[in-house]
């Protein structure tokens, strides 16, 4: 009797847990969608996670092809040498749609492979951030006007009195200069928005009359945080985490600017810096236009997405 | 409506609650010195079973404050509170549960008391779960179906998976009702709990509550500033005053028979349905007083109308009133000469005596003689040495020395009432704190006793 | 200025001070981690044991490390930030130098930026919801999504190589045609300042705007705004007067976090126009190893962000009297 | 003498899908120096209509139908005496009629900031937070001056600014404070000071005294009574308080659902109510002096408003309800007829009016709406 009664509490409870989550989310959907710019970046984002998950498709070459001798290793002839970076060519010499860069390899192809490296220190960089930012956020706002909140405050003040940049540069510099590094350093310094933000929600939550209510009830805090202020801030959580994955993006390509990128990976901001490397900032715009773009797009696609989602979760607006 | 045997099932006693004493590292590296807010301070109270405990005061009172003490919402700062004889700040785990269960708290937003986005079976069900309360999740089902029946929402199916947001006030209030009755407790403390409903909403709750009252045989702290309410809804109240139980008693004494001239004021400002009543406005002036740095002595005594003059003073009572007023003033710098005297008919000490002794009252209670905040010294009842007191604090202003105008009126007209705080004393049914009771009632009594 | 009491003032700089300690010590610890000490760059394959101890003695390096620590905490208050082993010159010579070139570009690039945000924000949130509000603010997160040095190349192919209005290296002309006076000196520092301070606002407004412009939304359903249209007022006025100087407290907050961002920026952009500043030198001198100036640009970066902190404090409560520092509450 | 004039007022908040019916074809009238209630529960439209009348209401919200007429017109119509130039009067492109009342509904928003605070002025709900915190209260009042009379040299407009805070009992030298540091029954007064810095004919006190304390209530009414009388200033007080408005009000409209249930001189609609609605409301409100008797709730909650039915508003909580309520929502009718027992539609808005259909059966409805079955009853039936 009991297994089968069990079970069935089990099923009603996952029914009576989720039923609720289920249909929030579905309204939450309905109202995102109304927002055109939160679609948009919905879009973008989706475009780039398939360029990162099958590039192949996508590019019309793999990374290392190259103009005129496509997979050849044969050297090119003078001319072809002092043609390049090609603007875009359409067959003819070869198929480069944005042309190539100095080496001969197709902008284009490099565009959509180097996707993945955006999004991966993206997503790293903002979840990294969140994960340090929220739970200290958290705490300190549940234990506001304590020494522990102090204590967090403190260095949240002091970590602001450092320059940003400078100091990536030199943690950078110190750990070794690879992908993993940066988007540790990233963290590192984006950690603070998240964590006073959500401090400054949470201890406005905190005073409402519900969590009262289920101090009265008898909650503990670990129910408190969890159940009741919890839910209430992860929404803006996500939030957060898409403005940090757009800021650790502009931040990789500005360290890659400074010459602080692995330059075997392919990226988008090491792809501007050698267009200043090879010295074409002038003359070949198919070069230096589209990574640009690349980084401004997929940033704002997140940053689209983020405002769009703070409106949905605006409690006021629900 | 109280049992003919009152048993006490809270006991409070001398209980203070201070906000804001701690201090963060930076302030205290800084230096700087808290100052606490006396929220509460030293109430006694007692509340019988089965009864409807009123509190009643303006906003920042310290009623509120004073009922999450009740619940332990806050730890009291002094004093201690007897929940069912024992103190609550003291209690093993096992017996903070029950008391937990037994003591429910409703609260004034219904809006904000409800997380939003829990359902209403959810937020009904949650002290259950808590408390590890009933056999699983059809028996708690069943539970919270039959709670939500019972303050009126019905049926309770219908209600089950809403949020809170699809429900009026109204309903929300109830189901804030159904989540504190659910544990079946004895002792429930409501906070303004109609204040955000309209108000042909307002009487449905009321009653329903008065109606469960009975069914679950609770026991009600009902705190409120709306009087009529409490009037209506409670069977003893006591009025506070910035922290201050001023005066409790039966709810109809209290009203009709009011001892603190407080209280007096308090209920003459509330205004009448009936258009032909006849009404007295409040004699009081001024407002209530900052809580971080109130009045010494009694709290009330800046405003009272009653202020007592002291032994061997010879003049009215009134005119003690007034010249009180004035010395407070010249204290606090709020006599300003100019003003006083710029369009002032008259002498200018006369202009600072006619303007420091005019009192800001309704009509009803102002003097004939005083108009736009001016008065004729002359009429009112003021011994020869005051007045001459008052015309020498003048005649430093116009000096435009302040220091000397303070220390020419600073250990004059001294009353009682700003010297002690009073204790609590019965008079009639009711006990209260004021000094005007203290010879007809010899000692000081212990709150509750009076029935 | 009355509501700022000179012992708030006091206590803020002494917290200011602190917090600087704080990251002097940390930068400190960091420098120390660097790969190798930072006598790398002096070190030669062919030089003796004895002449790297020698070099290590000279510098210090050779000292336990709390000594050093002492040291370094006490040079660098006194302006003591030794010598830079690549130029062979005090590096306080080279900061000296340099420093108010970058407070000119990042000046005017917060001036700029808050001048702008602000104004836009006030529009955008006054409007919220409209067409305009929605393209308006569309289009500036694009701004605020473009990497900084990106956009400065774009300028610089248009406004120099393209047009040859503006300069787009340096702050002064190296071998001027003119004499210097003071308004051919001031028309060409213009004529170089121009294009980096554009490339700094063009990204850094954005900061600011994204706050005025929910804190305006706000305000607009304040009482008070609209006691304001009540009064008869126009909209206009309601809108500045009322509305907008309110919606500009929490922006005055938000200051401190952009600043930094700001910072970043303008490291950025002297790097893209050899604007010779701090943050040119910080980059340069940590790619030469040259720890030394590192360590004191990063200092004075630093000490640039906690001075300005201090300004916005005295801006807040010039924003906001209701705050009333020193006092109570 | 008449000062407003409201004619068959609609106005429709407009939501995207649907458009809520705030206001529906209400029409009431208030003489000079009088006070003129509206009472009603949340959402009844009393606030929408008040702040309709000098168009300050949210932006998706607009008058549909219907007339304001004010006696009173634009400063530039205005001759010397302040009556509207007769030649306004006679063309017909000014909403300006014979007898020198302006259209306010026709009026632009330009034209209307110019009638805002100088003809009619307005204490809006809470105005505890209604004064800017970043200025002085002084300069706030100044502020209103210097925009309707801007020929005003500047320290004439601060002497005034002082002299009216005075007037409301708060020491002149408090002009030059913020808004802090004024405590919250002096904030009110500071507002009402502001309301009376042009001389307005008219003010429009929005719940003046729901967020006080009955103590500082009590002295605001006072306050509010007295400048009434100095001034002879006519008050269109809106509010869900009966009782204070059974205290200030000489006039009194009760609203329910965007429509005037009943309305007329304030005793006859609170001692001989001839409206379901104002018998139920009456028996829900508790009172602190009398012996108490039973609070009886009415059962049900507001309707939303959003797109209507034509029926009576009231229908689906009312006890007495009738087959003919369906038809439509009840025009005005005369009370003094239905205590007769006869039902006339009455056109004068200054005498008690009821808009029920049963006006016809005054003392069955006031019987049977005191007894607590009655409302019972309504909510087993549905």
């Amino acid at each position: 009797m009991s297994t089968q009664s069990e079970s069935r509490f089990e099923l009603d409870t996952i029914r009576e847990r989720w039923e609720p989550r289920i249909e929030r989310f579905k309204r939450g959907w309905a109202r995102y969608t109304t927002h055109k710019m939160g679609v948009i970046g919905l879009v973008i984002l989706v475009i780039y996670i398939l360029w990162a998950l099958f590039p192949s498709v996508f590019a019309p070459h793999e990374p290392a092809w190259k103009a005129y001798v496509g997979y050849e290793n044969t050297r090119w002839t003078a001319e072809q040498s002092a043609s390049l970076p090609h603007p875009p060519a359409f067959g003819d010499p070869f198929f480069a749609p944005l042309g190539t860069n100095a080496n001969g390899n197709g902008i284009y192809t490099l565009l959509v492979y180097s996707a993945k490296d955006a999004l991966y220190i993206g997503f790293a960089a903002g979840l990294l951030s969140s994960l340090v930012g929220v739970p200290l956020g958290l705490i300190s706002g549940y234990y506001g006007d304590t020494w522990i909140d102090e204590t967090i405050q403190r260095i949240v003040d002091v970590m602001y009195g450092l320059p940003f940049l400078p100091f990536l540069v030199v943690l950078v510099a110190i750990r070794g200069v690879n992908t993993t590094n940066i988007i540790l350093g990233i963290a590192i310094t984006s950690w603070l928005n998240n964590c006073i933000l959500i401090r400054g929600e949470t201890l406005s939550l905190k005073e409402r009359a519900y969590i009262e209510s289920a101090k009265v009830a008898g909650a503990s805090d670990t129910r408190i945080v969890f159940r009741h202020i919890m839910p209430n801030v992860l929404p803006l959580a996500f939030v957060f985490l898409a403005q940090d994955a757009a800021i650790a993006i502009i931040t990789q390509a500005s360290l890659a600017y400074l010459g602080l990128a692995d330059f075997t990976a392919n990226s988008w901001g090491i792809m501007i810096e050698n267009v200043k490397a090879h010295g074409y900032i002038y003359e070949a715009p198919w070069w230096l236009i589209p990574p640009g773009l690349a980084i401004t797009s997929i940033a704002a696609a997140f940053y689209f997405i983020g405002f769009s989602m703070e409106d949905v979760t605006n409690p006021q607006k629900e | 409506m109280a049992s003919d045997d009152p048993e006490p099932i809270v006991e409070v006693q001398n209980v203070s609650k201070l906000f804001g004493t701690t201090q963060g590292v930076t302030d205290r590296l800084l230096g700087r010195d808290p100052t606490p807010v006396r929220a509460v301070d030293g109430v006694d109270l007692t509340i019988n079973e089965g009864d409807i405990m009123g509190i009643a005061g303006e906003s920042g009172c310290g009623k509120t404050t004073l009922g999450k003490l009740l619940v332990k919402l806050h730890e009291a700062t002094h004093g201690t509170i007897e929940f069912d004889g024992k103190d609550i700040s003291d209690l093993s785990k096992t017996e903070r549960n029950e008391f937990r269960q037994r003591v429910q708290m409703i609260f004034q937003d219904p809006f904000e008391s409800l997380n939003p986005r829990m359902t209403v079976f959810q937020s009904v069900m949650e002290p259950l779960k808590i408390n590890d309360i009933g056999a699983g999740y059809q028996d708690r089902r069943d539970r919270v179906k039959q709670v939500l029946n019972d303050v009126g929402l019905a049926p309770a199916e219908a209600y089950l998976d809403e949020f809170p947001k699809e429900l009026s006030g109204g309903e929300r209030q109830r189901v804030a009702i159904a989540r504190a009755l659910i544990v079946n407790p004895d002792f429930i403390v409501c906070d303004e709990p109609v204040s955000m409903l309209d108000v042909s909403i307002r009487a449905g709750v009321l009653n329903l509550m008065k109606e469960l009252q009975d069914e679950y045989g609770l026991t009600y702290v009902f705190i409120s500033h709306d009087l009529s309410l409490i009037r209506y809804m409670c069977d003893r109240t006591a009025i506070m005053y910035l922290g201050n139980v001023i005066e409790q008693g039966p709810t109809s004494e209290v009203v009709m028979n009011p001892k603190h001239p407080y209280t007096e004021a308090l209920f003459d400002a509330v205004p009448e349905i009936d258009p032909e009543a006849e009404r007295h406005r409040a004699n009081v002036t001024g407002e209530v007083p900052d809580p971080r740095n109130p009045p010494a002595g009694c709290r009330f005594h800046p405003r009272c109308s009653n202020i007592i003059p002291p032994e061997g003073w010879a003049g009215s009572q009134e005119a003690f009133r007034r010249v009180f007023q004035f010395k407070s003033r010249v204290l606090q710098d709020d006599l300003d000469p100019e003003e006083a005297t710029e369009n002032a008919a008259s002498e200018s000490t006369d202009a600072i005596l006619e303007r420091g002794l005019a009192l800001e009252l309704p009509e009803e209670h102002s003097l004939d003689a005083e108009a736009s905040r001016s008065i004729d010294p002359s009429v009112l009842d003021l011994p020869a040495d005051a007045e001459r007191t008052l015309r020498e604090a003048a005649e430093r202003l116009l000096e435009g020395d302040f220091e000397a105008a303070k220390a020419e009126v600073e250990d004059e007209f001294e009353s009682i009432c700003e010297r002690e705080n009073p204790a609590v004393r019965e008079a009639g049914t009711q006990v209260t704190a004021c000094h005007l009771y203290e010879e007809e009632a010899g000692e000081p009594v212990a709150p509750g006793v009076s029935d | 200025m009355t509501r700022i009491s000179a012992r708030y003032l006091g206590k803020r700089v002494v917290v200011s001070y602190i917090t600087l300690l704080v990251i002097m010590t940390l930068l400190f610890a960091l420098l120390r981690s660097m790969p190798g000490t930072f006598l790398a760059s002096m070190i030669t394959p062919e030089m003796t044991p004895e002449q790297i101890a020698r070099l290590e003695e000279v510098w210090g390096l050779n000292e336990p490390l709390w000594v050093q620590y002492v040291d370094f905490m006490v040079n660098y208050q006194t302006g003591e930030f030794g010598m830079s082993p690549t130029r062979r010159v005090p590096v306080w010579d080279v900061i000296v130098r340099r420093l108010p070139r970058t407070l000119i570009l990042f000046g005017a690039g917060f001036i700029v930026a808050y001048i702008v945000g602000p104004l836009v924000g006030m529009y955008l949130g006054w409007w919220r919801g409209s067409r305009k509000d929605k393209s308006i603010f569309a289009s500036s997160l694009v701004m605020y999504s473009m990497p900084s040095f990106w956009v400065a190349w774009l300028f610089i192919w248009l406004f120099n190589y393209e047009l040859g209005w503006l300069k787009s290296t340096y702050m002064f002309t190296k071998f001027p045609e003119f004499e210097w006076t003071i308004v051919t000196t001031l028309t060409d520092v213009l004529h170089h300042i121009t294009l980096p301070l554009l490339s700094i606002s063009f990204v850094g407004w954005v900061g600011a705007m994204l706050v005025m412009r929910p804190s305006m939304n706000n305000v607009t359903e304040e009482d008070y705004v609209f006691l304001a249209q009540a009064k008869g007022l126009s909209e206009r006025t309601v809108m500045i007067k009322h509305a907008a100087r309110n919606a500009l407290i929490p922006v005055a907050t938000q200051a401190i976090v952009g600043l930094a961002f700001l910072i970043d920026g303008s490291i950025l952009i002297e790097q893209v126009f050899s604007w010779p500043g701090i943050g040119e030198l910080i980059v340069s001198s940590v790619l030469e190893k040259d720890y030394p100036i590192a360590q004191a640009s990063f200092f004075m970066l630093a000490v640039i962000i906690i001075v300005m902190r201090l300004l916005t404090d005295v801006v807040y409560t010039y924003l906001d009297p209701r705050i009333k520092f020193g006092g109570g509450q | 003498m008449t000062l407003l004039e409201v004619n068959d007022l609609s106005i429709r908040y407009d939501t995207g899908d649907a458009e809520v019916h705030a206001i529906d074809g209400v029409t009431f009238s208030i003489d000079r120096g009088e006070t003129y209630g509206l009472v009603g529960e949340s959402g009844c439209g009393k606030t929408t209509l008040a702040k309709s009348i000098i168009h300050l209401l949210d932006h998706n919200g607009f008058i549909e139908s219907g007339e304001v007429w004010f006696d009173g017109t634009l400063p530039h119509w205005e001759d010397e005496n302040g009556d509207p130039r007769r030649e306004i009067v006679e063309d017909d492109r000014y909403p300006v009629r014979d007898d020198g009342m302006t259209d306010l509904a026709q009026l632009d928003t330009e034209q209307i900031r110019d009638i805002r605070w100088r003809n009619i002025a307005l204490i809006p709900q809470s105005a505890m937070n209604a004064l800017n915190p970043v200025y002085k209260v002084g300069d706030q009042i100044v502020e209103a001056v210097l925009r309707h009379e801007p020929h005003t040299p500047e320290d004439e407009a601060h002497q005034r600014a002082r002299d009216l805070l005075e007037r409301v009992g708060i020491e002149p030298d408090r002009a030059d404070d913020y808004a802090h540091e004024y405590s919250g029954g002096m904030k009110q007064r500071a507002v009402i000071a502001m309301a009376m810095a042009c001389n307005p004919d008219m003010l429009i006190a929005d719940e003046p005294t729901t967020a006080l304390d009955v103590i500082i209530q009590d002295r605001i009414l006072d306050e509010l009574d007295e400048l009434q009388k100095e001034f002879n200033v006519s008050i269109l007080v809106v509010s869900h308080d009966i009782s204070v408005m059974a205290e200030i009000c000489d006039q009194l409209a009760v609203m329910y659902g965007g429509k005037i249930m009943e309305s007329g001189p304030k005793t006859e609609v609170f001692q001989q109510s001839a409206n379901p609605y104002t018998l139920g409301l009456k028996n829900s409100f508790p009172t602190v002096k009398d012996e108490q008797t039973d609070l009886v709730s009415i059962p049900g909650s507001p309707p939303t408003l959003l797109d209507p039915d034509d029926e009576c508003r009231f229908l689906d909580r009312c006890p007495f309800a009738v087959e003919e309520c369906r038809s439509s929502h009840p025009p005005m009718y005369d009370v003094s007829a239905g205590e007769e027992s006869r039902r006339v539609t009455a056109e004068n808005p200054q005498i008690h009016r009821s808009a029920c259909y049963r006006v016809d059966e005054l003392e069955t409805m006031r019987t049977e709406a005191s007894k607590e079955e009655t409302w019972q009853a309504t909510t087993q039936n549905r």
